[in-house]
């Protein structure tokens, strides 16, 4: 390109496009007639029209059954609100990952189980195939180790001096990991993590290039229910190949281990924060792992899992991370969805909301106007009117958010009245 | 809808409505003003205003709790004030600090009082508000030594106070965005103590001149600014919190097909449109993944 | 020998000997002349002695401490005279098993942890030269297996779709039990105890004559800390030889058992019921067994070391065993035995005390009367008397056991006050 | 202590202290009964009992309550009933039922009455109540046919009643046993119903005349009877509750050196005692472990 003349720009007629405080938009676009150049093209036409005949309107958006509202609003409608959301979504676009849909969906109801959770991340039934294939008749040949009588002896003898360190010791020492996790499971909760983690350090050790990184899925399900999760995630910080396989495969992770919660732990309705603390050990730490790689929708999800509420503060003691949003808060999906996500806690024992998405819903507030819901928007400015009167007066946010609110709402009964000039 | 046709026979360079949505200003290389009364489907000219030596490159409604009150800034290097006053319209003020063309004029939120931003080819910016016995002395700023295109308000902020003297424990937090011939976008704080606006970040990333800035409007507890320039590129800067750097993000990848001329943000901050020298306006949002992607286009 | 002529057994002189009321005894013994026939031999004394002159009193009786009152009797005295006696018993008879003796003293303490008696059914220490001396270095050769990539792919798999069973039967199929042991972990603790059984079943079956009974050992000790105590003794009662073994090495055999209580279990204090609950159940499925094959004693001694109380009721449902003496209750020894076990549940919480052991009490105070220890037979007159107040009066044993105590009673008072004829 | 001596001149075979220890009586082939008084160290003989036409074999006294009575027995096949009053002996009572020698006598539990048990060498027992009035009708049983050597008195018991027509929940359990010349133990039981004695069990062992049983008087829920024989052994046999089977146990292994004759039990049933023909009286007591040992030997 040759440099710009910046003075030849003065004598260019340019696009006019301003919004206006109704929901319109005014515009002028000069007609493309060759050359753009010299005077006496002006524009033909300034036009001012709705927002909606310029501007795609977000019907999701529209269709919204917010404010949600905890004794108000119902939930089979929201449910129902979700399920057109998504039926609509995959037919527009089937590859269309529309996994916070669904598992926004499910955390409404008491009956999900971590399982149903699991399938919504991966749907492992692909897997039904491969598993019916019959595995190559191997012959059996001994490649691990059984301690030997003598040492069984010794073993024995350790046990009944009280001595479990040294049992394991020898059994470890001798490569019998079937003795050593019995001993193990002996010596207590531990103990039995240290076997295992030393059987699985030992054992699965992606040594040779085309090791299958799988391996590493199934260590990680041992590690994440022994406790072990934080230990587990320094192999994807530290070994790039690792780090970037699970990034990859995050959902297949996640679901995995979410699969193997065992029946007598999952008896509890996962909308409640009854999940094995182990599972959310792994889910927090796996989370900030994404996060530190910067997948930060992926990491919202796994939090979510977790149920983790929405918060200013670090998601553990330990990290800087935290859980604010869904998705970048600056869009509509990711303000409906943390919306949702805080209704889903609404039989929480004294649950009082996320104060961190106040503005995520005051902004929800001025799209609607914008797009000239204007009925919704009268309704989302009482229903936030009547959230802040419950916030503290002097929090800044607060401040600022009822600065917002009284032009939202001076805009929206303006709206309302039409053409009357104000004196 | 309206469709104002012809408005003007040279260039219109701005065409801006009212807040009520009834009074229409355009501007021209014609150096009018001209103002429209416009109801439903109708329109009227009611008044063109006439004063200026010089294209009128902006026009910008102050908020009606001033009056019907309208700025012009123009090639000329003035800034006129005009009010609709028993439906008559006159020139009120005249704000001729600058030695060079205007080139975009602002009014800051309305809490602020009536006041005025101003943009010129001679460098500086200026701040002046009118107050009901007369103008106040303009804070004047060397803002981009090549000359300034454009100047845009950041919404009106609480921000927590030092504890000071006053005893209150909030502040408020007045900030601006300019784009100027030295490729640069500069965000300035007003200073209480030395009653002026000091340089708050310097944003490098643009190749040639910046055209227009913008700074969202949106309630979120990110601030947005949006920059074009005649590198045919929008640049979104972001900054969490009002404090800390800011981060940049190109709109897209490849360049436009040319020059950006304008960017304005909704009113909400949700939907960015641009306007540049392919003679498309071009709307933009953010996606979840923080990228921007399109939004459709305005069509004739 | 020849045929008896009974007619001359009238014509011989035979001892005589009769208790007596009073704490004496007579009797008279003929001489020894080379022929006992013929008449004209008569006795020649009949003599009238104390007690302790013809027969050696009882000094353990004599020094108890007892009647061991709650709150009344201190624990320190109760504990020296246990100490006394051990050392009496151990010096007079250095090979002499005071196993009960002992247990009862570390069970009125409340700092003793079950490793402690285990120590004392078994001293462990004598293993310690064993353990010290360095195994043979046998070369590792493997004689184990562990799973192929492709099972453990398929493994995965199957632990993705949520299939324990399939994931488990794959790895005991290729005979990796600790693989099938960490997939047992997961899958809870119904399918851990499955796996650990058929780990033991598989690599602990005694196949040859020569082999070591004391593998038996290790695979009980497994099994009773997965709560398969009543499996393991499957074994025992269907094989002879093992249910001898079991039967003669049992202290051997609860010792390991106990010493393996791992630190996490062993906090409290063994004289309270807070054991853990499968040792529980091994103590009293061993007991059932050792009642079994009639070793009362040792039954008896583990039933103390799990804390049942003494008692006419089964010990458990499903049994018709119950312990309700330690050792033959006709004896002295098994008298204080159950006084003091008694005595060491008194800081149980609203604990009534054992009235089984009412009767072996009255009996204790009738064998203090009748060896002449009058101011304790009163003792335990008086205390009897009280305790029987508190018992039910239309119970059959205590109506009876009260006609026992005013015939002592009142042989007691007589006693004491010596020559006076009643009127 | 207290020795007396050359009570007799012939064979002695019983001499009984009284409850209060304060009277002697023995008895003799001289067909005598001699009442001695003991106090302290010392003795005196107060009188000589005559009535017996035979060996007498056993004097046993009554308790207290009824007076200070002496029964005997004897080989000329009465019992003989004696008493004390104001210092002078008489006899009181005759009970001729049997018409081969009475081999024993005893008392029967104080709560009973004055209830005295015989047993004979007709084959039969006896048991009599002695009324103030008069003595009733004796129960007689056959029990041994060849001829009964021995008879004990179990303890006084309670039993749950059978919630019979008295109304009441508890009954009385009076049992005795016997040793009889056909090597048998028997165990009888009253039946109120038909008011006798009738068999309970029938407990073999023995593989000669049995000469002495005694029931022990433990106040342990466990009865056992002791039995001494001929056949130089001596057979423990014990029941649980009252009821059900009686398990036999050998008090040792090996013979003793000669036949057994006489067996008793110490009051509180700890000790046993034995006396035999190798003119020693050993004594008994059971083990931990359910087996009898040794608790030492009366020496001379």
């Amino acid at each position: 390109h040759q440099p710009i003349d910046n003075q030849a720009l003065l004598s260019r007629q340019f696009p006019i496009f301003h919004w206006t405080n109704s929901n319109k938009v005014l515009y002028g676009i000069p007609k493309n007639t060759g050359s753009n150049y010299g005077s006496g093209n002006s524009l033909e036409c300034i036009n001012i029209v709705n927002y909606e005949s310029s501007i795609q309107p977000n019907l999701v958006l529209k269709s919204f059954v917010g404010p949600l509202i905890n004794g108000k609003t119902r939930v089979k409608d929201l449910e129902a609100w979700l399920d057109n959301v998504i039926d609509d979504l995959s037919s527009k676009d089937p590859s269309k990952d529309l996994t916070v849909w669904r598992l926004l969906r499910l955390q409404l109801s008491a009956k999900t189980t971590l399982k149903d959770i699991s399938s919504v991340l991966y749907d492992s039934t692909q897997l039904l195939a491969y598993l019916s294939q019959p595995l190559p008749n191997i012959e059996l040949t001994p490649n691990a180790f059984k301690i030997d009588q003598a040492s069984q002896m010794k073993v024995l003898s350790c046990l009944q001096t009280g001595n479990h360190n040294a049992a394991l010791q020898l059994s470890l020492e001798k490569k019998d990991y079937a003795m050593a996790l019995l001993l193990g499971s002996l010596a207590g909760k531990n103990k039995w993590s240290e076997v295992v983690q030393q059987y699985l350090s030992q054992e699965f050790t992606a040594t040779a290039p085309e090791q299958n990184e799988w391996a590493n899925l199934l260590s990680l399900i041992f590690q994440a229910f022994i406790g072990n999760s934080k230990m587990a995630m320094d192999k994807f910080y530290r070994n790039s190949a690792d780090g970037h396989w699970a990034i990859n495969n995050w959902k297949q992770i996640v679901a995995a281990v979410l699969m193997n919660v065992n029946a007598e732990n999952d008896s509890t309705p996962s909308n409640t924060a009854k999940m094995p603390l182990v599972v959310t050990e792994f889910l927090l730490e796996f989370g900030i792992f994404l996060k530190q790689k910067s997948q930060d929708l992926a990491a919202s999800i796994v939090f979510m899992i977790a149920r983790i509420p929405l918060s200013l503060s670090p998601v553990m003691p330990d990290t800087m991370f935290t859980f604010d949003t869904i998705g970048k808060s600056s869009t509509i999906e990711s303000c409906l969805w943390s919306e949702v996500y805080e209704f889903s806690f609404s039989s929480a024992p004294k649950f009082a909301g996320f104060p961190c998405i106040l503005p995520q819903k005051m902004f929800h507030a001025y799209c609607l106007q914008e797009q000239g819901f204007i009925s919704n928007a009268s309704k989302y400015c009482d229903y936030l009117t009547n959230i802040l009167k419950t916030q503290p007066k002097t929090d800044i946010t607060v401040m600022n958010l009822t600065l917002s609110l009284t032009d939202l709402t001076t805009r929206v009964s303006d709206s309302n009245t039409g053409w009357l000039t104000k004196p | 809808m309206v469709a104002i046709t012809n408005a003007h026979n040279e260039l219109i360079h701005d065409a801006v409505l009212d807040y009520y949505g009834k009074r229409l200003a355009t501007c021209s290389s014609d150096k009018t003003i001209k103002i429209f009364e416009v109801e439903g489907e109708n329109y009227k000219l009611i008044d063109t205003l006439i004063g200026h030596e010089g294209p009128v490159w902006r026009v910008d409604w102050a908020h009606p709790k001033f009056g019907t009150i309208l700025a012009s800034c123009s090639y000329d290097g003035k800034v006129l004030i005009w009010k609709e006053e028993n439906g008559r319209w006159s020139q009120i003020a005249s704000h001729a600090v600058h030695s060079a063309s205007v080139n975009s004029i602002q009014w800051a939120p309305h809490e602020y009082g009536a006041v005025l931003l101003a943009a010129a080819s001679d460098g500086k910016v200026s701040v002046v508000e009118f107050k009901e016995n007369g103008t106040l002395s303009p804070i004047i700023i060397d803002a981009h030594a090549i000359g300034v295109n454009s100047a845009s308000w950041a919404p009106a902020t609480i921000i927590q106070g030092n504890n000071g003297g006053d005893g209150k424990n909030v502040d408020e937090l007045r900030r601006f965005v300019t784009g100027g011939a030295d490729n640069l976008v500069k965000v300035w704080k007003y200073n209480k103590e030395n009653s002026t606006y000091i340089l708050d970040d310097t944003l490098e990333g643009h190749s040639d001149w910046v055209r227009d800035v913008a700074w969202s409007p949106s309630v979120l507890l990110r601030s947005y600014l949006a920059s074009v320039s005649q590198d045919r590129s929008c640049i979104i800067w972001t900054q969490e919190d009002n404090e800390g750097p800011w981060k940049k993000t190109e709109l897209q990848q490849e360049k436009f097909p040319d020059v950006l001329w304008r960017a304005s943000w909704s009113l909400s901050g949700n939907i960015l449109a641009l306007s540049g020298g392919d003679n498309k306006v071009t709307l933009w949002k953010e996606n979840l993944e923080g990228n921007w992607e399109s939004a459709g286009e305005v069509e004739q």
